[in-house]
């Protein structure tokens, strides 16, 4: 180990303390105490980059709106989510008097373990995964799909109209992207041929001359990926699809009744999906963990990682501060009259750049027929609604 | 094409993004208690008594005559008259108000009183932060807490305080000639009272 | 699609809001939107009947705001209810008062010189231009846009709103106006502060459609939605930027030419469907009119008094009589109606507010209407509960 | 209860979920319930299909996975026409209750 | 028999229990997710990794989300005022108590002749794709044919009669 350069030392830093704790321990339960330290530092690090991402959330809509954002608490307000949870913390747990207090106090604890499941098959840096499975990829929506369940709970048990109403929307919407959040991953599976993240990772790990061989420099992959963007935005139900807790008509959605450190759990419950699904696009169609240039490998594949989840978090900031959000039926619309045959006609896209072979031939094809799908089934979108720019008229 | 509006409105705020931190102009907000904009010299926010003079009670302009309390939409300012006399600025035996208190907390800062006010005796002043934890007590403000002396008056509106001086000093001076030809007639006091206490309309605009 | 044949059969007009079946469950959720909602603008309550996400009933519940307005005008002086007016559209004082001291001018037969008409010009449209930003960023805000709009709209209203604190002493209430002129008269470095803001305005209205007259998401919320018809609209007497967003060309800047404004140059845009963004579109393209008279009125700004020397601030008796002065407010037509009887206060004085009377097709628009949508239609109505309950 | 085998275990946790899926399905009122007890029994099936495949003979056939998975798909397909049918019966009888359910005609 | 495997039994059948047993209905669906949790964990304790997620994919993320669903749309999550259970509520548990008698006694006769232990298959998700399109293939399109008709048929079975008949 001594030997190794530093690069490769600092690559597998985590993994060496990791070892060097465990080292301390009898043999057989080494490997048991190596996952538990593996859980604990997810359950510190997740947390802990989502108490700095509201900070530069609110910093970031700040300057969007030309404002200058929290600047209150700490240096340049970055202490403002300490702030934030000693209020969460020592603010009164209300409970409604109908609520079911049961499943009111159940719910945000399943969100947050349900999500909190889903970090364990990401590979975060190289060889830096929890659990490294062959169904990776199924496991991953397995727990996204069990979220459902709690925002269910939440809205339910609040006995609440706009919580139920919220929980309704929610659960719509979420099952209706799910289908294509699935779907446009199939694409990677396809062409990497493995459910495993890991496999989908060492995939993309290689150059050509200086250019990384990534899903989203392909077209089809870049056509999933955009899918994949936007149904992993109506997933974690962010701007332009943040009906289920939309403000203006529904109070706060699904968690209106919810107070104190049970709605820290949901805001901790909704950055985490944010974080798991970044992840997830970043190690489907950004290389997971491996440099973008290759010469830049000498930079440790876990900062690659997190730089990657940091900037789609930042577009998913950039996108509350600018859009406004879709209604319901038009969302639902949207995601099962556009995203879905979309994400249908890349898998045939996928299979022809699959057996097209090298060449440029394939790459013509696919970019003509996606791009040319594309336009045509917006055109006939707008049309088909009525919607558009329009021209207007004066009276002297 | 779809998308193409919502990518220009993401240029959009991308750009303000970048330019909030290179542009003073277009981050319009300040860090409120440390930072300050300069106030505007014409911003008005609650009434005040003005008096010239190092003594309040002494130099105070106002003669209880009511036309403010009168006038006032909201009604927030009470009078009482006083039951003796002292002498005004231009040393005539004036009234003065022995109550004089104006409800804040009511008044609505609409500058009528200080229109109406023939004896520039009540002016807008510019302080703003009042917030208190006593709602009744601390907001009604009686004559003394409510009289600010000319200085005072100059340094938040210097261009209109000078006006008011300048005027004053005129009326003044009309006054004392009037009072010395009235004097010389031995007819003064009577005369020079009726001249100094008819209300005159304020020129409108010229405060 | 049973709203279309209900409102066809109609042929008396606008009576009632048509009845809609609900064809589901038969059980309706009775949402009590406000009077403590985030997009009510205030205290406003609507009690909607819900099928699912549609609305079937929905009836507006106002008044939590009433102040006694018009009594207590009536019990005042003329000039103590100047400051009145400006509370009742609290985003609009200016025109409030031009539009009280134009009754009372016509009351008195008072005339107003020259240089005044021109500030008060110059004023009422900065007032447009920053009532109409700061209705499309609320518009905005319901529709979920995080205050991105609206916060572009506050910061070019801050430059408007110093320009009326340095000229009147106070941002909102300005209290400015008077029977017979101006308080104050402007300087020429007043002026000169407003020629650069206005030159700065085109710049914000371009950045405003960038970031939202093209974005396809407010169009597929927008376009169709919460549609008035010109016949309703008329009938329903709906004026300002909603009347001229369905097609009516009705604009009293044209009609009365009160003020001066025969002497400016500049047109009137329609819209031709009457849904929400055809109310957006038009407030965006009057914004762009606003600052071409803005540009003239600037231009030839004459010297003189901003008083009638001859007006008399307080203590006048106007001879008995009545007067209406109506001008185009930002919000549509605001009248007040006054009835002299030879005292020193109003016999009756009445206000006209264009919120609460385009408020009143409200339901119209809303039935058949998803829930998301009411608070559009809503907030495109532009509405000021300080106007709709006085 | 000690049972030798392991997948005697499995298979007795099986028939005691089938069975209990079984009363579910045959004592409850509500339509929606019924279907749930018959979810609870197609999942024992499952897992009797899975637990044969892991101690049978030729686990690399996959034919027990491969039932067990065919069988979630088609216990999806049920649950979502059955439920469809159960919400129209709704619609028309205002009930979900099953013994006021004795019409034929809606 | 390990712990783990009588504590993931337990709460199944607990969670099974529930789900027939609770008075109000979203209890009885919530129960049944529990159910399905539990039953996922015994897949996965048999090496069977695909299907446990497949099982948690399915039931828990679609099955039990249309239960809680109809259940709102029904308006049956009040609980009942009068019994819950049928009228033949013992006929009912009779039966079921048979029946488990039956497996049982199937069982614990048979138990003698089950194999002890056997080695835990190797199966990747490989395998289970190229047997899906291999030797299943013809089963795989026919459920893809079902699931379709399904879909369809449950579309057309919820619509809106008014809407069915413009």
């Amino acid at each position: 180990m001594a030997a190794a350069p530093i690069s490769i030392t600092l690559d597998q830093i985590f993994l060496l303390l990791r070892d060097w704790l465990v080292g301390f321990l009898p043999a057989g339960v080494r490997p048991a105490a190596g996952a538990v330290l593996g859980v604990i530092a997810i359950v510190c690090v997740f947390p802990g980059l989502f108490a700095l991402t509201t900070v530069f959330e609110r910093k970031g809509l700040g300057r969007m709106q030309n404002r200058l954002g929290p600047n209150r608490v700490g240096p340049f307000g970055f202490f403002q989510p300490i702030a934030d949870g000693i209020k969460a913390l020592t603010k009164e747990d209300v409970i409604p008097f109908r609520a079911d207090a049961a499943v009111h106090f159940l719910a945000p604890l399943v969100l947050v373990v349900a999500v909190f499941m889903g970090f364990a098959v990401l590979p975060m840096g190289r060889n830096m995964v929890l659990v490294d499975m062959d169904a990776g990829l199924l496991f991953f929506f397995a727990m996204g799909a069990s979220t459902e369940l709690s925002v269910f709970m939440a809205g339910w048990s609040s006995r609440n109209k706009y919580s139920i109403l919220g929980a309704m929307r929610a659960v719509g919407q979420m099952i209706s992207y799910e289908v294509p959040l699935l779907l446009s991953s199939v694409s990677v599976v396809m062409i990497t041929g493995s459910l495993s993240l890991t496999k989908i990772v060492a995939a993309q790990n290689q150059y050509t001359g200086i250019f990384p061989h990534w899903y989203v420099f392909t077209p089809w992959g870049f056509a999933a990926f955009l899918m994949f963007a936007i149904a992993a935005t109506a997933e974690t139900n962010r701007t332009p699809f943040d009906l289920p807790e939309g403000e203006s008509e529904l109070v706060a959605g699904y968690f209106t009744e919810y107070s104190g450190f049970k709605f820290a759990l949901f805001f901790l419950g909704e950055y985490l999906g944010m974080f798991s699904i970044s992840g997830l696009g970043a190690t489907l169609f950004l290389g997971g963990w491996s440099a973008p240039l290759s010469f830049l490998s000498v930079v440790p594949s876990w900062i690659w990682f997190f730089a990657k989840v940091m900037a789609a978090i930042f577009v998913f900031i950039w996108m509350r501060g600018t859009l406004p959000r879709l209604r319901q039926d038009q969302l639902m619309n949207f995601a099962w009259k556009f995203v879905l045959p979309f994400t249908l006609l890349n898998l045939v896209v996928t299979a022809l750049w699959r057996f097209m072979g090298e060449g440029w031939a394939r790459w013509v094809v696919c970019t003509a027929i996606l791009a040319g799908a594309y336009v045509l089934m917006g055109r006939i979108e707008m049309r088909r609604k009525h919607f558009g720019p329009r021209s207007y008229r004066y009276a002297e | 094409m779809l998308g193409e509006g919502i990518l220009k409105g993401m240029l959009e705020t991308a750009k303000n993004f970048a330019g909030s931190f290179v542009s003073e102009e277009r981050l319009t907000t300040v860090e409120y208690p440390e930072q300050r904009i300069p106030t505007i010299e014409n911003t008005r926010v609650f009434p005040f008594l003005v008096y010239d003079g190092p003594d309040w009670q002494a130099g105070m302009r106002c003669v209880a005559c009511q036309i403010c309390e009168k006038e006032c939409p909201p009604k927030c300012i009470y009078i009482e008259k006083s039951k003796d006399k002292k002498p005004d600025f231009v040393g005539k035996m004036q009234i003065y108000p022995a109550r004089f208190d104006i409800d804040v907390s009511v008044c609505m800062s609409c500058q009528i009183c200080v229109e109406v006010c023939p004896f520039e005796a009540i002016k807008m002043d510019t302080q703003f932060e009042l917030a208190t934890d006593d709602r009744f007590g601390d907001l009604l403000l009686d004559r003394h807490e409510l009289a600010k002396s000319n200085e005072y008056y100059h340094s938040i509106h210097p261009a209109e305080a000078a006006e008011v001086d300048a005027r004053l000093a005129h009326e003044k001076a009309v006054a004392e000639a009037k009072a010395r030809a009235a004097a010389e007639k031995a007819a003064a006091d009577a005369a020079a009272k009726a001249a100094a206490a008819k209300p005159e309309m304020p020129a409108v605009g010229g405060r | 699609m049973s709203i279309a044949a209900t409102n066809a059969n109609r042929a008396d007009g606008w009576n009632r809001p048509p009845v809609i079946e609900s064809e589901g469950e038969g059980e309706l959720l009775e949402v009590a939107m406000g009077p403590h909602h985030p997009s009510t603008h205030g205290v406003f309550r609507m009690d909607v009947a819900l099928d699912g996400e549609r609305v079937i009933r929905l009836k507006p519940v106002f008044g939590y705001l009433h102040r006694n307005h018009e009594k207590i005008a009536e019990g005042t002086s003329y000039l103590a209810s100047m400051p009145y007016t400006d509370r009742l559209d609290y985003f609009c004082s200016l025109t409030n008062n031009w539009a009280y001291a134009l009754a009372v001018e016509k009351l008195t037969a008072q005339e107003v010189p020259e240089r005044a008409q021109y500030i008060r010009v110059i004023l009422a449209e900065l007032t447009r231009i920053q009532n109409h930003a700061s209705t499309i960023g609320f518009l905005l805000q319901e529709m979920g846009a995080s205050g991105t709009p609206l916060m572009y709209a506050f910061r070019e209203r801050e430059k408007i709103l110093d320009l009326f604190e340095s000229l009147t002493g106070s941002r909102m209430m300005c209290n400015y106006m008077r029977f017979g002129g101006c308080r104050v008269d402007v300087s020429e470095p007043w002026l000169d502060a407003t020629r650069k803001v206005v030159a700065g305005l085109p710049a914000f209205v371009e950045e405003f459609e960038a970031l939202l007259s093209g974005n396809e998401i407010l169009m597929a919320r927008t376009q169709g939605v919460g549609v008035l018809k010109p016949d309703l609209a008329v009938n329903a007497s709906i004026s300002g930027p909603m009347l001229r967003a369905s097609g009516v060309n009705y604009d009293i800047r044209k009609i009365d030419h009160y003020g001066i404004y025969d002497r400016f140059k500049f047109r009137v845009p329609l819209g031709d469907h009457g849904d929400i963004y055809d109310r957006y579109m038009v407030r965006v393209l009057e914004m762009r009119e606003s600052i071409g008279i803005l540009n003239q009125a600037l231009k030839e700004v004459p010297g003189g008094p901003v008083m009638d020397p001859k007006a008399k601030l307080r203590g006048f008796r106007p001879k008995a009589g009545e007067a209406y002065g109506r001008i185009e407010a930002p919000k549509g037509e605001l009248g007040f109606y006054l009835i002299s009887d030879g005292s020193p206060n109003p016999y009756r004085y009445r206000v006209r507010p264009p919120s609460l009377i385009n408020l009143t097709v409200l339901e119209d628009m809303c039935l058949g209407q998803n829930v998301a949508d009411v608070v559009l239609i809503f907030g495109s109505v532009d509405i000021v509960l300080g106007e709709v309950d006085r | 209860m000690v049972v030798a085998s392991p997948l005697a275990a499995y298979l007795l946790v099986a028939a005691l979920l089938f069975a209990i899926g079984l009363a579910g399905a045959l004592t409850r009122r509500n339509a929606i319930l019924v279907l749930i007890g018959i979810e609870l029994m197609l999942n024992a099936a499952n897992l009797n299909f899975i637990a044969f495949w892991r101690y049978g003979p030729h686990p690399e056939a996959l034919t027990g996975m491969m039932f067990a998975i065919f069988s979630i798909a088609v216990a999806a397909a049920e649950a979502a026409v059955g439920l469809g049918l159960v919400i129209q019966i709704y619609r028309h009888t205002r009930t979900t209750d099953l013994d006021q359910m004795n019409r034929m005609k809606g | 028999m390990s712990f783990v495997f009588y504590l993931i039994a337990a709460l199944t059948l607990a969670g099974g229990l529930a789900a027939v047993l609770l008075r109000n209905t979203v209890h009885c669906a919530l129960a049944l997710t529990v159910a399905f949790a539990g039953l996922a964990l015994l897949f996965l304790g048999l090496d069977a990794q695909f299907a446990g997620f497949a099982q948690i994919l399915i039931y828990i993320g679609a099955v039990a989300i249309l239960v809680v669903f109809a259940i709102l749309l029904t308006r049956s999550s009040e609980t009942a005022q009068e019994g819950v259970f049928s009228k033949s509520w013992f006929a009912g548990l009779v039966i079921a108590a048979g029946v488990f008698a039956v497996l049982g006694w199937a069982v614990l006769a048979g138990a003698r002749a089950l194999p002890l232990v056997a080695a835990a298959p190797t199966v990747t998700v490989q395998d289970i794709g190229n047997a899906l399109v291999g030797r299943y293939v013809l089963p795989l399109e026919i459920v893809a044919l079902l699931l379709t008709a399904a879909t369809i048929g449950a579309v057309i079975v919820a619509l809106h009669e008014k809407e069915r008949t413009r």
